[in-house]
This record gives structure tokens, sequence and C-alpha cells, in this order.
């Protein structure tokens, strides 16, 4: 076929273009018309169709998301906010963390190995282009029933990819979830988590300035990974069937992954890269317009530079493939000797591909001829903004008036079945056939990792130059569709107060937040609604709490038909903790302490997991979210850690104090024997009420640690000693600790194989 | 005296360099990096090849690793004597060079496996492993995908009758492995290969819950002082 | 009793980074003149029976559901001999 | 320019777990009738230049260095017509 030029487009104004088969609106194709003050090219287009994609734009969610900005709450830590490739905080003593949490749901379905494998590629890719070194990972996982036969298919191939991509990079993975619902069959949840660590003064950001400058693309060599949508633009004729013969599937090289990082590592170091950007979605098209956006506003491309896998490719090809493992960076031209230098040492193939220039529009060349000529800023930032209509779904008052009250509660004498078989739900047992295929000890800095109730990191010896600090940071994710469906406000902030209760109970003080937020089609007003509430949620609770939103994601489409999955807010909370030394174990860690509840239960069952288990039920509240509660237990708990007043210590969640008591106890294999502090022993052991844990606490430390809670208000009850091989609950039942374990840990093999 | 001089080998995708020189460290000596692609063994007193997925494990782990320039020069180096520890990918590379026989395939049970493993010493006569009692259980992290050793029949005998057998899994066997073995060594005790992770049982505070592994670098100190 | 070769190879858009690695050790060892080098899977199936229609027809099925992951592999089928 | 495969097989002494899981599965999935499965590898070499002798003699010497692992697997060449 001819090149589409610039030229030929303003000699063929009326030329039909494929913009409705890339997923463009008429309105928004007339935008670009507008712009360009002609038609756009086939690789204008091309840019401009992935740059407005849902994915890329934020364009049904931006209106929603900006509170992250406006109601943000004044925090020192806060570095580098949203809009970035992620934020960053400062950490103390001149050391700053990024972290950022991604979904690859969609490529997870149709390829589970591959689609999980990727994610976890892009979301380091991210860390990396801050200046960072990648430090751990985390996983936040949805699947359908776990008995559900495309479970059986998707999960393994999920956990296979999440492994053998983190592992082979030397990152340790330190948590994350798995939770089965028969709502995310079809629509798995595959959401991946990246942290890193750099000087607080060498944050590299997404920018191109310096005209001179040279644009060099390194790592893999560009290839039809994803570009579905592009051979249609590349086709002759786009009428015809063409789409078919590109893959839609990314297949990522973990090796090349690693060598990138050592090698942008070795860059920052030499001081060699003025502006970074990773190449995701949308490949070259975005991390160009990108980078000239926020730098000097200009840039040239040649495309016949770009090194190719595939020597077919067309140049709306390129500029559309999504093939993994590539960078692009902006280097002085001086620098640039050294920079290959380094790229050569490491193996990693780089190529000058452009310039950076002062005229404000993004050029590209294909065979010497003009196929692109934008102004960047109108792809990178000035993408369509769409108010979605929204309204509260039909059923959910019906829903919430569906009470679990109505459900019959077990006698005492059925208490301890019911814990058990509780125990042993898949979303409650023990997640080990996950984890142990997981690296979880790789570069010796894993203070904590599964099955605790947060990931620790150690700082001083992530990198060189950090030996001064003693300092850690922990990390956890957290979200429960359940709650979000019944109610997508409460749901949100239920996610957050957990996951900040969870680095609370290490002994780290939450600092800051990441989120992936998880829904059906914005198209659709009730799941718009869904959408709305929960950001509006998580941004007031944000605020209470005192802990920015740094940075996030959001998945739209998670639907088949009409059927979307529960909205799934997950949020990770970020941690730190001043003497990592001082970070409290999980669960009961010796025998002869005292055990001690902190915090008030009331009949919260609405959305818990006994409801669910027990009931197959959905419906009623879940419990009320309690933020200051939840504040005054992470003060009660940081400031006992950092006294040492804690031996070990657990939050309760799914599954109340009846779960988290046996999972103390299978910590480290040892038992108690505990009385219950309320008069309604079923409520007392499965209510789901926030804002409490569990710690054990030597003798002595009872009556400081329970004078401590006094002043901050935080109810405290001594609820026993541990020790022994049961978990004795006083007057109710006696469960040997292996048998809890056996229960705990046979679920998933015996599903999974 | 000058502290011993460990060298820690760095091919592409070595992910447990950093581990390994900490522990050299921790033991009290020192840590001396060495890059797959030079040819220069930096006059190390020992060499240790630490785990990760060299060159992606593609192929078959540590196919590609042995070919290294750097290996050019070890491979002669070990044979007249030098100590060398291979962990987990270390493991492979030594098997792949035929420094040490037999060969690491696939787990039984097809999946990467990471758990705290109990191993009992079978042999303490290796210059890696004489700060243990014969028959000590320790536990060890394991990490790997590609871990059941297997060797022919008449291999196998005569890793048992020589006692050779260094490392075999208590409880349970993780991936496999013939008669259990987790680790072995050369007829003269210099090279020692293991699947298990001696460096990241090293310290109280990070890593698997034992600090078994510094036997590791205790035995190679006391050794090459004693040399 | 029959035995039946299943073959299966990425397809050749899909990249193939062991194949890659492959190909670039190979000079370093010394070798030249190989341009490319794509890895693939070898599957032996030792049948009951003859390899007759029905039972290649089975075989072909094993290979689009279990052998291979036609989402990114193609798959070739042969009667050994 | 010719192409060359080069199939590598564990040998038959050694225990092949993939090819037993493979095996272990068809019943399930309704296959009858294959009594035994292993797995390999396959490769497919692209060669600058023709596949005589000189190039199979060295395609033969990357087979036993580096593409099988003779202490457990066996290889076959052969040229791609
Ligand atoms: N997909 C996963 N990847 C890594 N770790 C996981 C994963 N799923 C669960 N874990 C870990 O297993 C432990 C138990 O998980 P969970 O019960 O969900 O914790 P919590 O209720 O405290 O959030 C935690 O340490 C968690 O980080
Ligand atoms: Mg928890």
């Amino acid at each position: 076929m001819s090149l589409d030029t610039v030229k030929r487009a303003l000699e063929t104004p009326d030329e039909r273009q494929p913009y409705v088969e890339l997923g463009m609106k008429d309105d928004e194709y007339e935008r670009v018309r507008e712009i360009l003050g002609r038609r756009p090219t086939g690789a204008e287009l091309a840019i401009y169709s992935v740059m407005w994609s849902e994915h890329c734009s934020y364009k049904s969610s931006k209106v929603h998301l900006r509170q992250f900005g406006t109601k943000a709450p004044k925090s020192e830590a806060l570095l580098v906010g949203m809009g970035e490739n992620a934020g960053v905080v400062d950490i103390g003593d001149g050391w700053a963390a990024t972290f950022k949490i991604e979904s690859h749901n969609h490529p997870s379905y149709v390829e589970p190995h591959q689609g999980a494998a990727t994610g976890v590629g892009g979301i380091v890719r991210d860390i990396m282009s801050m200046g960072a070194r990648p430090i751990a990972v985390m996983d936040s996982l949805r699947f359908g029933g776990a008995t559900q036969p495309d479970t059986r298919r998707v999960l393994p191939g999920v956990v296979e990819g999440i492994g053998g991509y983190g592992n082979c990079l030397g990152l340790p993975n330190i948590g994350g979830e798995v939770v089965f619902d028969p709502c995310y069959i079809g629509n798995p949840l595959v959401n991946a988590l990246c942290v890193g660590l750099l000087r607080k003064d060498q944050i590299k950001l997404a920018t191109a300035p310096g005209p001179g400058n040279k644009v060099v693309l390194f790592g893999a060599r560009t290839g039809a990974d994803g570009i579905g949508g592009a051979s249609v633009l590349a086709s002759a004729t786009f009428e015809e069937e063409s789409q078919a013969k590109r893959p839609a599937v990314q297949v990522g090289d973990p090796f090349m992954e690693k060598l990138l990082i050592e090698c942008c590592l070795e860059l920052y170091q030499a001081d060699v890269v003025v502006g970074i950007q990773d190449l995701g979605a949308a490949g070259v098209s975005c991390a160009t317009t990108e980078l000239a956006a926020k730098g000097t506003g200009g840039m040239h491309v040649d495309l016949n530079l770009v090194p190719l896998r595939d020597p077919t490719l067309r140049p709306e090809e390129i500029l559309m493939s999504e093939s993994q493992e590539r960078m692009m960076a902006v280097v002085a031209p001086d620098d640039i000797p050294a920079f290959m230098a380094i790229c050569t040492k490491w193996d990693v193939p780089a190529t000058v591909i452009g310039e950076v220039t002062d005229t404000g529009r993004l050029v590209m060349t294909w065979d010497g001829e003009v196929i692109v000529d934008i102004p960047p800023g109108t792809a990178a930032d000035e993408g369509p903004v769409y108010e979605r209509p929204f309204a509260e779904p039909a059923g959910q008052a019906a829903l919430n008036a569906d009470t679990p009250d109505r459900l019959p509660r077990p006698a005492p004498d059925r208490l301890r079945e019911t814990l058990l078989t509780l125990l042993g739900s898949p979303n409650l047992a023990s997640k080990e056939w996950v984890t142990s295929q997981y690296d979880r000890y790789v570069r010796g800095n894993t203070v904590l990792a599964q099955p605790a109730d947060a990931g620790m990191l150690r700082i001083s010896e992530v990198m060189p130059g950090a030996q001064e600090t003693t300092r850690g940071i922990a990390l956890a994710t957290d979200g429960n569709g359940r709650y979000a469906k019944l109610d997508p406000y409460t749901g949100a902030q239920l996610a957050l107060s957990e996951a900040y209760r969870n680095v609370a109970v290490t002994g780290a003080k939450p600092l800051a937040v990441t989120n992936c937020l998880n829904f059906g089609s914005p198209e659709d007003p009730e799941v718009m609604w869904q959408f709305a509430e929960a950001v509006r949620g998580l941004a007031d609770a944000c605020r209470t709490l005192g802990v920015p939103v740094t940075g996030g994601n959001v998945s739209f489409y998670n639907q088949t038909g009409t059927d979307a999955i529960h909205p799934t807010p997950v949020v990770g909370v970020l941690g730190v903790i001043d003497d990592v030394s001082r970070r409290v174990r999980s669960g009961f860690v010796a025998d002869g302490l005292r055990v001690m509840l902190l915090g008030s239960t009331g009949d919260d069952l609405g959305g818990s997991e006994w409801a669910h288990v027990v009931h197959d039920h959905l419906g009623g509240l879940p419990p009320q979210a309690d933020l200051e509660a939840e504040r005054r237990l992470a003060s009660v708990l940081t400031t006992a850690a950092a006294e040492g007043l804690l031996e070990g210590s657990h939050d309760l969640s799914d599954g109340g104090l009846a779960i988290a008591l046996a999972e103390a106890c299978l910590a480290q294999g040892v038992g108690c024997s505990v009385t219950l502090p309320g008069d309604d022993p079923f409520v007392d052991l499965f209510s789901e009420s926030v804002a409490r844990a569990l710690v054990c606490v030597r003798p002595e430390a009872f009556d400081t640690l329970a004078e401590l809670c006094a002043r901050q208000e935080v109810p405290c009850h001594g609820l026993g000693t541990t020790g022994g091989t049961a978990l004795k609950v006083d007057g109710l039942f006696e469960i040997p600790v292996e048998e809890l374990r056996e229960v705990h840990t046979k679920t998933l093999p015996s599903i999974f194989g | 005296m000058s502290a011993a001089r460990v060298g820690i080998v760095t091919f592409p995708g070595t992910l447990d360099d950093q581990d390994a020189a900490r522990a050299v460290r921790l033991a009290g000596a020192e840590a001396v990096p060495l890059w797959h692609a030079d040819r220069d063994l930096r006059g190390v007193d020992a060499v240790f090849l630490p785990g990760g997925f060299s060159y992606g494990d593609y192929l078959r782990c540590g196919a590609i690793s042995r070919f290294a320039p750097l290996m050019d020069e070890l491979i002669p180096a070990a044979r007249s004597g030098l100590p060398v520890l291979g962990t987990c990918n270390g493991f492979q590379i030594l098997c792949e060079a035929h420094l040490l026989p037999g060969a690491l395939t696939r787990n039984a049970g097809l999946h990467y496996i990471c758990r705290d493993q109990r191993i009992r010493v079978e042999n303490t006569g290796t210059a890696w492993t004489r700060e243990f009692t014969p028959g000590q259980e320790i536990v060890l992290p394991i990490k790997h995908g590609e871990g059941r050793y297997v060797a022919d029949a008449q291999t196998l005998a005569a890793l048992e009758r020589d006692g050779r057998v260094v490392f075999r899994y208590a409880g349970d066997n993780p991936n496999g492995s013939l008669n259990d073995i987790a680790g072995i060594a050369n007829e003269a005790g210099n090279i020692v290969g293991l699947m298990p992770h001696p460096e990241h049982a090293v310290e109280e505070l990070t890593g698997a819950p034992s600090v078994d592994g510094r036997g590791f670098f205790t035995s190679i100190l006391k050794k090459l002082v004693n040399a | 009793m029959a035995r039946v070769i299943v073959d299966v190879m990425l397809k050749p858009e899909i990249l193939d980074p062991q194949g890659q690695a492959i190909a670039g050790a190979l000079p370093r060892l010394g070798f030249s003149g190989v341009s490319a080098v794509r890895q693939g899977k070898r599957f032996e199936l030792e049948l009951d029976g003859p390899a007759d229609e029905a039972a290649l027809s089975d075989v072909r099925k094993m290979a689009e559901t279990l052998l291979a992951n036609t989402v990114i592999e193609d798959f070739s089928i042969k009667v050994e001999e």
C-alpha cells in the first residue's frame, strides 16, 4: 500500500478512515481533524486512537479521580504525586520510595501466563522510569469460584506468570491477595504492585527538554505484539477482515528486563539520562508524545530507525506495538558514547531514533516522508473527558435491605465446626500453593513476607549508600469486592482501612496510598455510580487518615455481557518503620505471652465471610468504616512497637477474631488459651468490625500497653495466654494446631494439584 | 593477616550475588566481585557461584553461562583445587561445566518451589562443610524450578560409595531428587554444589528463620586461614 | 502400537526469548553461520493402537487443548515410521 | 539458506515428569489410547548458507555442547526440505 503522508492527507481530505475500528467516536475523530486542520494520516490516527483510549487517557474516570488531588491531605512526605509514572514518597534519611499498582486483567484472561508476566514487567518498568531500583513486588488476584473449570485454567497460569517473571528479575514477592468469587469468572483480576528505592534528590521524570538532545530507544526490538487494532491501518483496504493475523498477546522476556534494570541503574549512576519513560501500552506513541509534551515541546523521530523483530511492520504498527522490555531515554549528545557503552556492557540494544526540537511539534518520518506532524500535548494531555451519567443500581436498596439478620446463626456447640469450615474455605485457606511459587528471599532484605499481614523490607542494604539508615518500609494491599458491592463508598474506605491496619500491625507508620480500581463498563450508569462512590469514599478516607494517594490505575470493562464484576477497589498502603529491627512478627511467637484484643466488636456480619461461606449470602451493609478508630489503633500499634512492647501481632479482618486466632496459632505453631470478651460468642468470633488487632506481649508489658491504649482511647481486652498445642476457647472448644493446619493448608492443593 | 578473599561471580541474570557477598562479609572475609566477561579470577582464595537465572535460565539452567570467559579460568582452577561453592543456579552451572557429575532437571511437581527446607549434612569433610557435625540437620531456604538431581546408576553408586553426597533433603523431598540428594562434592571435596541457599540464612532479621547458612562461610574461612 | 510426534512451536510473530538467547550465545562459542534459532517443544505419544484416522483426530484434539497453547503456538503432527 | 532441526529428548532412563503429567491428564480430558508421553525440545536453526557437510558438522557440535546436555539427553539432527 502507499504510504499515508501528511502531504497525501492534505491531498485526500475525504478519504474514509477506520477510526471506528480503532475504538474512536465520531466526535473524537472530528476533534483530531480540528486540531490538525486536516484529516490525520494513518500514523497520526494510530497515535490519537491509543492515546485517547480509556486505558491511556482515563477519559471516563478523570473527573472523579481529581478528588484524590483536591481532597488530598497535607503531607510532607509526598515528593511526586499523581500524574507521573509512579508517586514518590520521602521515607527519611535522604531516601525515597516509589510504588504503584497496576492491572493486567484482560490479557491474563486471554493468556494467563504471559498476561500476568507482562503485567509484572510493566509495573516494574514504571518504577524504573522514576530513577529507582525496583526492590519488591506484590500481586493482588481475583478469580472465579475456586472449583469452576475456568479458574483451573486461569489461576495456575497467572501464578506461574507472576512467579516466572518476578523470580527471574530477582524481586522478592512480599505479599498480595488471592480471592475467589464467581463474579470474576471470565474476568479475573491481576493487579501487580512494584516498589522501588531511590535517593530523594535523584528522581527522574518523563520529560524531553533541551533541543538537540537525542532520543534513544533501548531494550527489546519492536515486534507485532498487541497491535490487533493497528493492522487495520496497515492493511490496504481496512474493510477486509485483516485484523486476524496480528497477535494481541504480548510475550515477556524477564531476562531482558533484568538486564534493563541493571543497565538503567548504571545509566542513572553515570548521570547520562535527562529524561526517561518506559514503553507500556501504546508503546512508541505514548513515550514520544508524553516525553515531548512534558519537555521543550518538540521532537523529531525517524521511525525507520526503530529496530524491528518483524521487518514487515508498517509505521502505524510500530507506533502501536506493545512489545515489552523497552525504554526511551533523552540523552545529551555528549553523553551518547557513555550511554551506549553501558548498554553494550549489559547486552541491551540501544538506538538513537530522534532528537528533541524547539518546534512545538512532534514530527515523524518514514522513508524520508513526514507521516506525523502534531502538537504532542494534544495527544498526551488533551484527550476527551467524559462526564458519564451515573445512577444507583436498581437493585441496590433491595440488596441493602436483605440483611444477614435472617440467617440462622450457629449454636455454641457448632462454633468449632463453623471456624473450621471458614478456615478451610478457599478465601481464608492458606495461600501457600500460590506463594510458594514466588521467591520471597532474593536480595536478602525481606524482613516480613507471607503469611505476615504486610511485607517489610530493610533499606540499609538495598543500594550502595543506604547503609546509614535503620529504616524499613512496609506494604500491604487489600480490597473486598463484596463489601464494595453492598456499598462502594464504604467498601473503598474499608479496603484502605484494612491495608492501613495491616501496615500498622507490623509496627510501621502508614504514609501513602496507591490504588487499582477494577470495575465493569463505565458506559453502564450503574457501574459508573459504583465507581464514583468508590472514588469519593477513598478520597474522603485518605483525607481523614492523612495518607495521600500517590498514583494508581483504573481498569474498566471487567464484565461479560451485562454482568459486571463486583466493584473491586484494591488499595495498597506504604508505611515506614524508623528502626526495622523493631518490626513486629506475625502471630503468636512464643509460649507464655499475654494475648490482647485491641478495638471494639459490634454485630457486623453484612458481606462477611461467614455469610458468604456458610449461607452463600450477600446482602445488608458492610461494617461501618471507623477511620478515627483506625487511626488511633495504628498510633497505639506503632508506638508500642517502637517501645518494644509487642512480641507478635495480627490484624482482624475477614472471618473476624476466630480466623485471626487460628492464623496467629498457625504462624509459629504456638497454641493459646483464651476467654471471649463479649456475651455473644458467635459475634465475638465471626463479626468483622473494623479497627481491631490481636497482639501478644510479655506479661510484664501488659499494663504498659493497657495504659497506652487507655490514653489513646483504644478499647483493650486481655483474652488469655499463648502456649500449648491447641487453640482453646474457654467453655466453647479446643482445636489442636495440627488440625487447624491440616484444614488450612489442604484446600488449594486439593483443587489445583 | 589480610582477610581471605572470596570471589562472587555475576553472570547476566545472576540474582543472589548481593546475598552471597553479604554472607561472606558477615563471616569476616572479603567479597570480591567477579564479572562473567572478564578472564580474571583476581587472585581470590575461593569462589562462590550464586543463584539466579543466568541468561534467563533459557535452554537449560546454567547451559549458556558455563561458556562465559570467566569460566575458562575457573574450570581449570577448580580442577586444581580452588574451593568453589555453587548454590542453585551455581550448582546447575557446575554440573553443566562437568565440574560435578549429573544434572539438575525439572522438579517432579513441575512447579517452582520456595520454602524453608530441612537438610541433613552428610559429609563434613569438604572445604565448605567442616563446621557442621555429621548428620546435623539444618534449615535452609530452597527456591528453584529445576532442582531434581539425576545421574546414571553408576555415578550415583560412586557418589554414595565415596561419601560425595554432601547434603540430603530431610523430611519431604521437594523436587524428586534421586536418593534425596540436595548437594554433592567432587572427589577432592573442594567443589561443592547444592540447591538450597545458605546465603539466605545468615541473619536473624531477614531471610529464612534460621542462621544455619553461616556454617558454610565459617567453614571456608577456617580452611583458608589454616591453609 | 504406533508413535505419533507433535511438534509445538511459537507462532512466527511471537517473541521467542529462548531462541534469541541461544542465537546470541552461538557466536560467543565460536559458531557462525546461524542467523536465527527458534525453540519449541516436541511430544512423543505412544498409542495403544494404530495411528489410524480416528486416533489422529484424537491426537489433533489433544494438541489443540493440552499440548499447545493455540493463542501463541502452532503445532504439527506426524506419524513416526 | 537452509533450516536444520535439532530434536532433543531426555534419555529413556531419565524420569520425565512433564510427559508423565500429560499422560496422566489425558484420561481426565476424555482421551484414551495413549500409553505414554515424552516431552522434549525442538530447535529450528536457520543457516546462512546451505546445509552441507561442514555446516552439519558444526550443528552437531552445537547440539553436543550447547543444545543438549548429553548427560541426560539424546539428540537428533535433520535438514528440513
Ligand atoms: N497472590 C499473593 N501473592 C503474594 N502473597 C500473597 C498472595 N495472596 C496472599 N498472600 C499473602 O498471604 C498472606 C495471607 O493473605 P490474606 O489472608 O489475604 O492477608 P490479610 O487478610 O492480612 O490481608 C499475606 O501475607 C499475604 O500477603
Ligand atoms: Mg491481615
